[in-house]
């Protein structure tokens, strides 16, 4: 594909009738020396940490932040070195990367594309970051994604569960750790069969934006190949914050289990509202109601309080696991600031590992260098068993949690509990495959 | 018919909410001719009047308990809040299960003080200024509001439950052979919202007081020459009219997870009410407030939404510009009001 | 000079010169000293400076002249990058088609949304502007995204995908957006001492149409028509006793500024080819309000700075965060240094929103004439007793 | 046939019969004034005429053509102008700028775009406007804002806007309500030297029996919403109906 990146001479030419035309002294940057965009320069790198901040998702935000900043003082030599001692490879050294101490910037994308994108805009224009990570919803993650791949920096996705970020919106500069809808599903269903049988009958509400679309649609698939039967799906407007008038017509339906392909406020109130309505004590034919929420966050679980007990998701990552690089890493994070990591907090700090693993692995901040090293890298003692960074789309495969509402917890952080870690080879699905055809990833942009 | 009702009970549940913020921004308006866009934030320091007092009950001490183990494999440390050390772990339960109830005459207070010192400090000084300079002034206050309350509850929602009694649902209308379960709470909020807005309107009524603000919304000026002075009840009715919009908020925790942008959810809706009622109507505001709820409700449904997708999305807005278009001054609105 | 008096073309000129050398103003601070968190003089922020300009330019001509009080512009801006977006998507990244289209498009919706809403004047005209915008965002966000009818691509924002059409690109044209192969994105560094400034193309060409735009602005407030917009605002009794019908001429101002907006949204897909539906929402509209009252509604330069300021301060004081904070106030005694940073964290990084709240309220408190104002203010003070004797004598005569 | 034909007007409110069979007759280039007592329906009548009322049934004709169903902008543009009770101008601009507004209305009709040139560079607007300014002695203000002006420049400021039109009819409400005798005087000569100076039907509604013997030709009085009787002001003064019904009122005030 010529077509998604842009030729060096192109920029070159087309900078030249700019210079000429405005009349400007032309000097060539400094960074197109290098050959790529940002190069660091001098002993220190310059890392990008554009989450949100102010609106809805500020808490993850917040958690988010939480772990960069561990991140970079573990990649630094300081602290206790996390999950650095867990990870399976050994090339970084805990001297920062590439011997360039770290250093970062953060950014508010406000969860709104135009202001993620600004933010992310600055970083690279202005604070000369070479690598941009971070955001909590997948209409920013696709945006902030496909403005790396223009500007030719890499981007470490951070929490988006949409297909489309490694699918149809796929970008060669552009890395997923986090799981998706369709993980969610091909993980969920068997349990769900194990727990309610495959004669059930399901409702959807479903949030009416493209992840919502995408997350109903694997869902829906995936319990339909268990002989489930999707008796209604019905949209529901992400602004809409009583859900009662969509409960209400779940009642009479026939349906025997609510799915809620909702995430954030949407989820914590139609949960609410769900249990509100007795759905749960509900008996339809003899079979008990049950909930099923997909996408599970334990900060969005506080949220929705005592409802969520007893209720069936699935989680890219838990605290409470038990292997060794979780555990360091639980252990790390919980001395810094006294609770325990989110999943968003987990993928954060696991990509920026990865990605100052795969910098020192090939030796340079090139962009098209690090996209090599990570394209089919294998690893393992990141808190998800062995996982490989898939070359075809850039989407990380690895185990996936499916966890319920805990019923006793202990602490306010203790409200899930994992129910079972579905091995990744049962998530794992071809490159191919309809949910997440249609794009492609182009090849690396280094930039200028 | 049972889904119909059902669909009638959510959209009064919904209006209530919409009723009581309407009829507050409405008596603001009509006696202070304040156009108020903060009011939805009192609606949502109303809701957070409730945590906070949730969060007060919940003051504990700890104790470490070397049995058991925290997330860092330190011994846990086990909360235990006073109130259950004082007045016993079942009374002390108790009084936190009915946290919401009791923040009700927690939030009266605060309400009236918040309304008070909203009026006297600032709306008093915008009499005299464009109506455009209100809302702009209250838009900006209601900016800095949520934006304190966010830094000092955070982003997420925090859940406010109802009392356990009143929290199951409910059958409704088995005496006429109907089968309708709905959660105790909304009834509860029901209740309470008309109760609400019946109390406000016997005080308007039947009060010298009242009697002497509707005077006063009428005719401020011949109501100060007969030596009344009628700011002073105006400041008043703005204290009352920020406690109603804080006890809907209160009740309205349990339903929907107070969270630091609650009020400009609501805010947009209300003035939408507001205006579909009429300008300075309050039996308009409180119509309008349940019709929009019951419209919502109905577009809600499969059979709607599949007739016209993506109704449910614009059925609100879609009724205002249908019913300003046709009745220019609202269902209930009076001649002259706001059509400078 | 340009049909101006003299007054008019200074300030033209001196827009002029500030606009073409910001690359240089906005970047006072050497590259590695530690006031480069100020710095605003990279690409994206000058565009953002300049295009919501614009739109302030726009919403100024309806509001500040008319009075009416829109809460709904976002809307006009969103049309305007779709469009924009679409001409990509169909004809190629040149971005003439794109911003020409932008500007018909949301003139027409304009039209269409002015038609009805002007019917009511006040608060209601506030209010059902407010309803068009939000239908029109969530129709954007949700229903028009559906994959049989992709009008917007929803939350993910409209972008150009591989196999859109893109009929009249070639592969020795950029592939992002350009002007006659002249990329958006061409940036020139050049470095002076410790200093870096960058010249990019998509700012200048966003620049040269903001000056342009600023000076039709000038015009049309110094023309036969905006006086009548201004009397709107101020009689339309009187007006419509004079035998004036000011229907048309609110119309016509709030199809100007509704295009005005639209090119801002054309210019935003321009410089980066993404359109999300957020830059709909009425939070968006409020943002406008909040850039032209900042500055100072009504008059011709206030808007603009209005808009800089707001720019600024969501792309720069949002960027202060508790190490930069840190590393500011380190020279204090560690309890002292803690305190300070308790005290001033509330309001910056994070807290943006709630300062902005803040100088907003401050500002239609104390200085409903906004920032200008102010800056007039500060001028008569200084300029003596004899100036400030005069203007009353002007200004402040009794009514009666 | 006069320039101004009111017939048979009727308009209720509610159960108020504000006016009832109402007919009047305006000569051209005449003064004509419409007095009556408190709720007599002056001002309804004022409002029918000028299109912000429409009467239940009868018509108003003016040169000719009915004004029923026109917009008050319409029906100024064929000539009538009306002056308000309390000085309608546009308070914001200065005196100047009003001045301009009514030339732009008289010259370019109802509506036209009109954006982009220099309204300083419009030459015969300006100096209309000023040339106006000058006659009715405002000269001096010309930069002023409006809003600033004493009561009695600011009823001056709307006359010179309403005359400017070149209208064929004014109407004048009340025009020296809560003046000054001086005002009040000044403003009786103002109207006088108008009438002189140019062909110009007035019509005006007034309580002050000082300012509607000086100026009016004929006379109309208006009672409970029906003319009670239309003559000279000389006979009028005398007449026994009009004494008994509103005279001794108005001079006890």
């Amino acid at each position: 594909m010529t077509k998604t990146t842009m030729s060096r001479r192109g920029v070159l030419k087309t900078g030249a009738i700019a210079g000429a035309g405005l009349a400007l002294p032309t000097y060539l940057s400094a960074a197109s020396h290098a050959g790529f965009t940002n190069a660091p320069q001098g002993d220190t790198v310059t890392l990008g940490f554009n989450v949100p901040q102010s609106g809805p998702y500020a808490d993850e935000g917040a958690d988010e932040l939480r772990a960069y900043e561990l991140a970079v003082e573990h990649l630094n030599g300081e602290g206790d070195g996390g999950m650095l001692n867990t990870f399976s490879s050994k090339a970084l050294e805990g001297n920062g990367i590439l011997g360039k101490k770290v250093e970062y910037v953060t950014g508010d994308t406000q969860t709104k594309s135009d202001a993620a994108r600004a933010s992310a805009k600055s970083m690279i224009e202005k604070d000369g970051a070479v690598m941009i990570t971070g955001g909590s919803s997948s209409g920013v993650a696709i945006a902030v994604q496909g403005l790396c791949q223009e500007a030719g920096v890499i981007f470490m996705a951070g929490l988006t569960h949409s297909n489309d970020t490694t699918g149809k919106d796929k970008k060669a500069n552009g890395f997923r750790h986090f799981f998706n809808g369709y993980m969610s599903g091909a993980a969920l269903a068997p349990v769900l069969e194990s727990q309610y049988g495959s004669d059930r009958k399901a409702y959807h509400l479903t949030a009416d934006y493209t992840w919502g679309w995408t997350q109903q649609e694997s869902i829906a698939a995936a319990t339909e190949a268990l002989g489930w039967e999707t008796v209604n799906n019905v949209l529901t407007p992400l602004a809409q914050t009583d859900f009662s008038s969509y409960i209400a017509p779940v009642l009479n339906s026939g349906a025997d289990v609510l799915v809620l392909n909702h995430y954030g406020g949407n989820m914590v109130n139609s949960l609410t509202n769900a249990v509100q309505f007795g759905l749960r004590e509900k008996m339809i034919d003899g079979k008990q109601f049950e909930i099923v929420v997909p996408l599970f966050s334990r900060l969005m679980a506080r949220g929705a309080g005592e409802n969520i007990k007893g209720i069936l998701g699935s989680t890219n990552w838990h605290w409470s696991l038990q292997d060794e690089g979780s555990k360091a890493f639980v252990q790390s994070f919980g001395t810094k600031y006294g609770f325990p990591p989110s999943q968003a907090a987990h993928t954060c700090y696991v990509q920026t590992l990865l990605y100052a693993d795969a910098v020192a692995r090939a030796g340079s901040f090139n962009p098209c260098a690090v996209v090599e090293a990570l394209e089919g890298f294998e690893f393992d003692g990141l808190g998800n068993g062995p996982t490989l960074y898939r070359a075809e789309d850039h989407q990380c495969f690895k185990d996936v949690l499916v966890v319920r509402g805990k019923e006793n917890p202990t602490s306010e952080f203790d409200l899930l509990e994992v129910v079972e870690v579905t091995p990744r080879a049962q998530v794992e699905y071809a490159p191919d495959h309809p949910m997440f055809a249609g794009g492609t990833l182009g090849e690396c942009n280094p930039g200028a | 018919m049972d889904a119909i009702i059902l669909q009638i009970l959510n959209g009064l549940d919904k209006g209530s909410a919409y009723a009581l913020i309407a009829l507050g921004l409405t008596l603001i308006f009509g006696t202070l001719g304040v156009v108020n866009f903060a009011h939805g934030a009192l609606f949502m320091i109303g809701a957070f009047c409730s945590v906070t007092l949730a969060k007060l009950l919940n003051l504990s001490f700890e104790t470490v308990d070397p049995t058991q183990k925290d997330f860092l494999g330190n011994p846990l440390k086990v909360k235990t809040p006073y109130i259950e050390s004082w007045f016993g772990p079942e009374v002390g339960a108790t009084i936190i299960d009915w946290s919401v109830p009791l923040a009700i005459l927690f939030a009266i207070p605060i309400m009236l003080v918040v309304g008070y010192v909203m009026e006297r400090g600032l709306i008093k000084h915008f009499y005299k200024r464009p109506h455009a300079d209100q809302i702009l002034v209250t838009f900006g206050l209601a900016i800095v509001l949520q934006e304190i309350i966010k830094f000092y509850f955070g982003a997420n929602p925090i859940q406010t439950p109802a009392p356990d009694a009143l929290s199951g649902v409910a059958s409704v209308g088995g005496a006429v052979g109907l089968n309708i379960a709905y959660p105790i709470w909304r009834l509860c909020y029901i209740a309470f919202s008309l109760l609400l807005i019946g109390g406000a309107f016997a005080f308007l009524q039947f009060t010298t007081f009242g009697m002497v603000v509707r005077a006063g919304m009428a005719d401020r000026e011949t109501v100060q020459l007969l030596g009344i002075d009628i700011d002073r009840r105006f400041t008043i009715m703005f204290g009352l009219a920020a406690a109603i919009a804080g006890l809907a908020g209160v009740m309205y925790g349990p339903i929907n997870a107070p969270n630091y942008h609650m009020g400009m959810d609501f805010l947009v809706l209300s003035f939408v009410v507001v205006v579909v009622g009429g300008m300075g109507s309050l039996p308009g505001a409180v119509l309008a407030g349940f019709l929009l709820g019951i419209l919502e409700a109905f577009a809600s449904t499969t059979w709607a939404t599949t007739t016209i997708p993506g109704i449910n999305q614009i059925i609100i807005y879609l009724v205002a510009i249908i019913v300003l278009l046709t009745r220019p001054r609202g269902l209930m609105g009076k001649k002259g009001v706001m059509e400078d | 000079m340009f049909g101006l008096t003299k007054k008019d073309l200074s300030l033209l000129g001196i827009v002029a010169i500030l606009t073409m050398a910001a690359p240089f103003i906005l970047n006072p601070f050497p590259t590695e000293s530690a006031m480069a968190q100020f710095n605003a003089g990279y690409p994206d922020l000058m565009q953002k400076f300049v295009i919501f300009g614009i739109f302030a330019i726009g919403f100024n001509i309806l509001f500040g002249l008319t009075g009416y009080l829109s809460f709904g512009h976002a809307a006009f801006l969103g049309v305007g990058s779709y469009s924009c977006v679409w001409m990509f998507k169909l004809l190629g990244y040149n971005v003439l088609p794109g911003i020409a289209l932008s500007i018909v498009v949301s003139g027409l919706f304009a039209l269409l949304i002015g038609v009805i809403t002007l019917r009511r004047s006040g608060i209601y005209f506030s209010i059902l502007t407010l309803a068009f915008a939000q239908m029109s965002f969530a129709l954007a966000y949700s229903v028009l995204s559906n994959p049989k009818f992709n009008l917007t691509n929803g939350e993910t924002g409209l972008q150009v995908y591989a196999d859109d059409p893109q009929w009249f690109h070639s592969a020795n044209l950029p592939d992002l957006p350009h002007l006659f192969g002249l990329s958006m994105r061409a940036t020139h560094r050049m470095t002076l001492g410790g200093w870096e400034f960058q010249f990019n193309a998509g700012y200048y060409m966003c620049a040269i149409i903001m000056l342009v735009c600023f000076y039709l602005a000038i015009r049309i407030f110094r023309s036969p028509f905006g006086l009548m917009l201004r009397a709107v605002k101020s009689n339309q009794q009187r007006m419509n006793y004079t035998g004036l019908n000011s229907r048309p001429y609110t119309l016509a101002a709030f199809v100007i500024s509704g295009m005005y907006a639209g090119l801002a949204g054309g210019l935003l897909s321009a410089v980066d080819p993404l359109a999300g539906a957020e830059r709909m929402q009425w939070t968006a509209s409020g943002e406008v309000v909040l850039m032209t009252i900042l500055g100072g509604a009504g008059t011709l330069i206030g808007p603009v700075l209005g808009a800089g300021l707001i720019k600024y301060f969501e792309n720069i004081f949002s960027k202060i965060n508790e190490s930069v904070l840190h590393s500011w106030f380190g020279f204090l005694p560690d309890g002292l240094e803690d305190f300070v940073i308790t005290i001033v964290y509330p309001f910056v990084g994070k807290g943006w929103h709630l300062t902005l709240g803040l100088i907003f309220m401050l500002v239609v408190i104390f200085l409903p004439g906004g920032l200008i104002e102010g800056g007039q203010r500060i001028g008569r003070l200084f300029r003596g007793k004899k100036a400030s004797k005069a203007g009353k004598s002007a200004t402040t005569e009794p009514a009666e | 046939m006069g320039i101004l034909e009111v017939k048979n007007v009727n308009k209720r409110f509610g159960g108020l019969q504000a006016l009832g069979d109402v007919n009047l007759s305006v000569a051209e280039n005449s003064c004509h004034a419409i007095i009556g007592p408190n709720g007599a329906g002056k001002s309804t009548l004022l409002n029918c005429l000028v299109g912000k009322l429409i009467p239940d049934t009868g018509s108003v004709m003016f040169d000719g053509q009915s004004v029923l169903g026109r917009k008050p902008y319409e029906i100024n543009q064929m000539g009538i102008s009306r002056v308000f009770q309390t000085p309608e101008i546009f308070g914001d601009l200065t005196v100047m700028e009003n001045m301009m507004i009514a030339c732009f209305a008289q010259r370019d009709g109802a509506f036209k775009m009109h954006a982009i040139g220099s309204m300083w560079k419009e030459k015969d607007i300006v100096e209309k406007a000023e040339h106006m300014l000058e006659s009715m002695n405002l000269a001096e203000k010309r930069d002023m804002h409006t809003a600033s002006m004493s009561r009695g420049d600011k009823r001056r400021m709307e006359i010179a806007m309403c005359l400017s039109q070149e209208p064929r009819l004014l109407l004048l409400d009340e025009p020296t309500a809560g003046m000054a005798r001086a005002d009040t005087n000044n403003t009786i000569d103002l109207l006088k030297k108008i009438k002189e100076e140019r062909d110009i039907t007035i019509a005006i509604i007034e309580h002050d029996m000082h300012v509607v013997f000086s100026l009016a030709e004929r006379i109309t009085v208006l009672a409970q919403g029906t003319p009670l009787v239309e003559d000279t002001p000389e006979k009028i003064k005398g007449h026994p109906k009009v004494r008994e019904a509103y005279l001794g009122e108005a001079q006890v005030a």
